[in-house]
């Protein structure tokens, strides 16, 4: 049992705290050849391919690693999309992709040359990630894909789409006519709406017109997506924690710097119980969280289903619901100011309003946990009758 | 006790309801039906339609233009303009600046003002707030030095809403430096053109611009700008600020967005079930819905009884404000993935991009961010629950 | 539109005002001899007689007038029965009794000679009044009557018993298979167990063992029972309600007192912000439960029983919810003294608790208060289809 | 970062649940599954069980009777007494009096005291709060002059657990009544057999007598039984208050709080379904069980690291307590109602009377009354969230 960071973990915070500040990433996305720079130095840190295997270049690094690295990027509210292409895409390939698909596209992916988005949402889905409409078609020797995508992480810019979608023949929530499909994003018939999100961060809505794929597109078995997709959304869904995590340690020493030195009637606002108390309550919720956090990063890659579910949606509903309520009482403690655009305050909270909506929400979590702990509670007791009788 | 409407407040409601259908135009009821953003222009349209109908500051003294309705009537007013998406009548002259004016201006100050804030043609905005004097506004520094016939101002307001528009701008100054904190504050009228006044936008989380910052440079003020006593402007400012709260609980507002919040969660989908059937969301709504009626009728029982203390306005202003800002929660909660694209610009009537998600997501976002500063306004909660406890407890 | 007590409504208020303080009921329920006279005390000021006709010895109030009556009954603690008798027993009578069963039982429930309960809830129901296994066939003339009724209000000492059961032949939930029986208390076959709640008022579990009734013992149709169910369990939850809200009046005034005198740290407590803030707190909720309290009041007896339902409903709800909240913060702004049989602030916390689980708990009355609304929502947008597509 | 239980961690868990097995007695089981109140002999049959294994006191140094365990294995203990029900060990010998003694006693009171907490042949309680001193511990009253060799004590004490059971009671007392506050108080142990010694008990909310009120009426004590120096006691009773604290996170206990809850939850209905798959009943079980897991984690976190800063054990308590509350409060939510039967006594082992309902109904009231004192005592919730601002602001 321990919760310290390896001595590799600090290295790699460490070094991402330097790139970062360095980069003055906190200042917002930046330009285009900005961002390019400061994705190629992620790169070079190794930050890109964390998890990508050794024999791919990259440094097989674990969940917990994820976790280590996003926090800083919560920390720094950097916009480059390591979600979409290093934990989310990397994860689909490294799970599901034969010999040959990982060495075609890992080194790349790891090196920063290619851009990954996985695109499992869809317009009418909500967070169910079985409720696809999304159809590939067989087709000669490969397939034909039709539907639509949406709010897709990295979306706009990523080169290679990762696509949940299913055989025309089977029913629209059909866990087991799914399937996954490598797209390459320039290809006839994908066309995408690209736009910011609410931290500023990439994503499109991306639509599917009679798109050709070869037969070597298939990422993992025919009929196989749903535990893939449900694993990847799961490394992403605890990595945005981690982010959240790391933005609410922001939002709390920005509001802690405030009430030292604003002054109202005469005394600085820390002087008044009732804030003391307020900042307490935040300190309290967000120390509750980071270890649910840290348990989400070392499981988020658990072989263990159940357990993975469990924390992965332990910690989302806390970050959803307590990281909200933080963000709201900083907000309010910072009076007009912390309202603005020109106060650094906004843009972490907005980070964390992402992880609110990202990857399911509270309820979907809460239900997803809530299912889990009533098997539990069955197994371990029985199922019992009524017993007023 | 009986809790019904009576049936002239019946009638009175079928009035105002006939009136909008004939008067509320088009083009507003389609940028509220859009949530696109209201501009100087939607605003000064619909005040002066408002104007003419002689509705335009129904709470003022029949004397002044009011229209001597009771409570109730204000009340149902306020519910059906807010109903059909009106922009709000702006506050600032018909509630705030107007009634100080009646109350303890000159009558050239009468004559000249009144008038013309009843028919829009000065924009006023409130100048209070300071960078260091927010909920402790009495701390503000703005100075103002009599030479001659003459004010000479200088200092620094913000968070002043609608500066931008503005023609004319009330602001408190301190007009004496040695006295104690309230006591040597006046209250002054400023117009917006004089040399020496600027306005730096503040642009907000949200996405929008409506606060600012106002610099006052050696302004020169008349002194027949000055309303009422010097030093006496603590009591105008407590005065108006009184005015300020009753309106602020927002019920008009609050079940407008509760009408939008039905329509999304009868069109977005969990489980295959409309939200408003999901039983953990319609648990949430119906919470929402029960507070929106409590507030509601209190709201009333203050207004038919007077209210049983001091503390009613600072109990409505928290309610109010925190059921203005949970009811935007809920609506963002209600879209779930549509809350994360950004699409604040979608709601400036000028755009032209191409918008993510049905109609009704884009404004979600910006929504919840805005809403947040109602419980920093206007008294934060914190400073009215300091009032209430007051109130109870002694001090 | 108008809040104000009207002058009879301040009469009776002031009238149950002496008539409690004389009996000095907020120190228990007292003795056995003690109550009677207290129960013919109320019968003489007409409290038990409020809601019956003029004609049947009454006083023919409102559910308003319940209300007043019942606030001072909650800032009394006042175990008399009469939550069962006056409200629900006299309320099912005037409602489902014939011209006949009126003339019989009225007149001496008005004057306290007779002490009637209303048992609905069963071992196995929960809240749901529809719930029913017990069953009264036809047997001659009369009926026989078998089942088991819990937590009856004021079964310990009833005279008259009106029971729900249902047809033998209808099915257990069928709400149109229910009826109303009068039954004798001390009839063969009625075996009870008597008990007393949180706040000290009796109440019984009670089964019938083949117990024959007669033709006379029907009240109201065949069939015909729930609705009276229902609209006699809303006259009762909103009675409960106001004797919660004088009940929370007297937690909030202790508490304010306690505040002003109690001492620590040098100073009184109501001079730290945060107590000052909690008691602002129990009271801005306070303030809105009141008026949603009246507003369940006025309709409790309403024929429009959507508005009823919902009125009683969402002041049941705000009960139970911040009915439990302001007592904890009371109770916690007290200290240890505030959890102790000798001081008062208990027996009202207690009263507030028997509110919070009596006649629907919250879960109960926000699903329905939640169906309304959203019947309420389709018809005025009406049913539409999934959006994104 | 490693979050499994090591493997010598599972054999540790193991051996505890072995012993269980073979030495819990089986009345005490039965009285635990019946939620029947434990009286004084119970607890000392258990202890005296564990003390013949030589685990009453683990945490202790080992020459003094300790086991070394690590702090993981510490919690794995007290998780699996809890688990089974298990009466908790009386905290005022073991892990209150005894530490101080130990670390600050003389020879002769380590000789005469240690050995006899460590058998349970005396029975300790706490003499600290007094009537006007609650949080505000160091304004006690309780004075203690010196007469030669003794002590006279006159004053009063409340909310002594269990002095109704108690051989020996330790005091706070003012030796020094002209030093400022904290100065003038020391640590004194009392034989509650002494003449002047008298006790009160205070019946709770649940039904239940466990806390006292103790008087002092000219208590003679001999100079002996002064812990450490006269007027330092503040000093002991800080080390004291700061093992209190840690353990009173309460995570066993919760943990068999949610199991029971999670049995009533699979037995009651509603709308036909155990109420565990209930949505809302469901939602709310398992944020409450998030909850469990994020104290438990947070507990063993600070276990393993020391803490980040001296809040940890605050942060520990305030969550502690809160879901000690809230797993109660929901065990009663889930019994519907059957909630309001008042079954206080039907949880004394001499009660022969007829109960209502099924056996899991009748504790549930009486111990959602029972729990509120958990933010009251060991320093409330407020006291502890001034200790986290003071930390986190400075003072």
């Amino acid at each position: 049992m321990d919760f310290s960071y390896s001595d590799e973990q600090r290295m790699l915070s460490d070094s991402l705290e330097k790139l970062f500040t360095a980069h003055n990433t906190a200042a917002g996305g930046g330009t285009a050849a900005q961002a390019d720079k400061l994705w190629q130095a992620c790169a070079e840190t190794g930050l890109i391919g964390l998890t990508v295997p050794e024999d791919h270049g990259g440094l097989a690094g674990s969940s917990a690693d994820v976790m280590v690295a996003a926090i800083q990027i919560g920390r720094h509210a950097v916009q480059a999309p390591f979600l979409s292409t290093a934990v989310a895409g990397a994860g689909a390939l490294r799970l599901a992709g034969s010999d040959a698909q990982q060495a075609q596209y890992l080194p790349a992916l790891a090196e920063g040359a290619l851009k990954v988005a996985c695109a499992f949402g869809e317009p009418d889905a909500r967070y169910d990630l079985a409720d696809v409409d999304t159809r590939a078609a067989a087709q000669g020797d490969g397939y034909v894909l039709n539907g639509a995508k949406s709010v897709v992480f990295g979306g706009d810019d990523a080169g290679l789409l990762i696509v949940s979608a299913r055989a025309p023949d089977t029913e629209r929530h059909d866990q087991s006519g799914l399937s996954l499909y490598l797209v390459d994003a320039d290809a006839d018939g994908v066309e995408r709406t690209a736009y910011a999100l609410t931290d500023g961060r990439g994503a499109a809505d991306i639509t599917f017109n009679d798109v050709k794929l070869p037969a070597t597109a298939l990422l993992g078995a025919q009929g196989g997506g749903y535990d893939i997709i449900e694993a990847v959304s799961d490394l992403a869904a605890a990595a945005i924690c981690a982010e959240a995590l790391g933005a609410l340690e922001k939002v709390i020493g920005l509001t802690k710097e405030y009430l030292g030195t604003r002054r109202q009637f005469g005394k600085t606002l820390g002087e008044f119980q009732v804030l003391q108390h307020h900042l307490a309550d935040m300190v309290l919720e967000y120390e509750h969280m980071k270890s649910l956090v840290y348990e989400a990063g070392a499981l988020a890659g658990s072989d263990d289903t159940v357990a993975r579910q469990q924390a992965v949606s332990a910690a989302k509903v806390v970050v959803a619901e307590e990281g909200r309520r933080i963000c709201q009482q900083g907000m309010q403690m910072h009076g007009g100011i912390g309202l603005t655009e020109e106060f650094q305050l906004g843009q972490f909270v907005k980070r964390v309003a992402v992880a609110d909506f990202a990857f399911g929400d509270a309820d979907h979590h809460i239900a997803r946990y809530g299912g889990h702990m009533a098997r539990a509670a069955a197994a371990a007791f029985g199922e019992t009758e009524g017993h007023h009788g | 006790m009986d809790l019904t409407h009576s049936s002239e407040d019946i009638d009175f409601r079928n009035e105002v309801r006939a009136f909008l259908d004939a008067e509320f135009p088009q083009e507003l009821a389609e940028k509220a039906r859009t949530e696109t953003r209201f501009k100087r222009d939607d605003y000064i349209l619909w005040q002066k339609i408002l104007a003419k109908k002689g509705w335009i500051a129904p709470h003022w003294p029949k004397e002044y233009g009011g229209c001597g309705w009771t409570p109730v009537q204000l009340n149902i007013f306020d519910e059906e303009l807010t109903g059909v998406g009106a922009p709000r009548v702006m506050p600032f002259g018909i509630r705030l600046v107007g009634p100080v004016i009646y109350t303890y201006g000159t009558d050239a100050q009468k004559a000249k003002y009144l008038p013309r804030i009843l028919s829009s043609d000065d924009f006023w905005c409130q100048g209070f707030s300071e960078p260091g004097a927010g909920s402790d506004l009495a701390s503000l520094r703005t100075s103002a030095v009599r030479e001659g016939d003459e004010y000479v101002v200088n200092g620094q307001k913000i968070w002043t809403s609608y500066a931008q528009y503005a023609d004319l701008i009330f602001c408190l100054v301190r007009t004496d430096p040695d006295a104690k904190k309230q006591l040597g504050i006046s209250f002054l009228l400023i117009d917006m053109k004089s040399p020496g006044v600027s306005v730096r936008p503040i642009h907000t989380l949200d996405g929008s611009h409506i606060v600012n910052e106002v610099f006052l440079e050696n302004v020169r003020v008349p002194v027949e700008n000055l309303v009422g006593e010097e030093n006496k402007g603590w009591d105008y400012a407590k005065f108006l600020l009184s005015n300020e709260r009753t309106g602020i609980a927002g019920i008009g507002m609050i079940k407008a967005d509760l009408a939008l919040l039905h329509k999304i969660a009868l069109t977005e989908r969990r489980n295959g079930k409309p939200l408003i059937e999901d039983p953990l969301f319609q648990a949430r709504l119906a919470r929402l819905e029960i507070n929106r009626r409590a507030l509601e009728l209190t709201n009333l029982r203050m207004l038919t009884t007077g209210g049983d203390s001091g503390m009613f306005p600072s109990i409505l202003k928290i309610k109010g404000s925190q059921l203005q800002q949970r009811s935007v929660e809920l609506q963002m909660e209600a879209v779930g993935p549509y809350a994360l694209p950004w699409q604040s610009d979608a709601m400036e009537p000028s755009w032209n991009g191409t918008p993510v998600g049905p109609q009704h997501v884009r404004a979600r976002a910006p929504t919840y961010f805005d809403r947040r500063k109602t419980t920093v306004y206007g008294g934060s909660t914190e400073v009215q629950k300091n009032i209430i406890s007051k109130t109870l407890l002694g001090s």
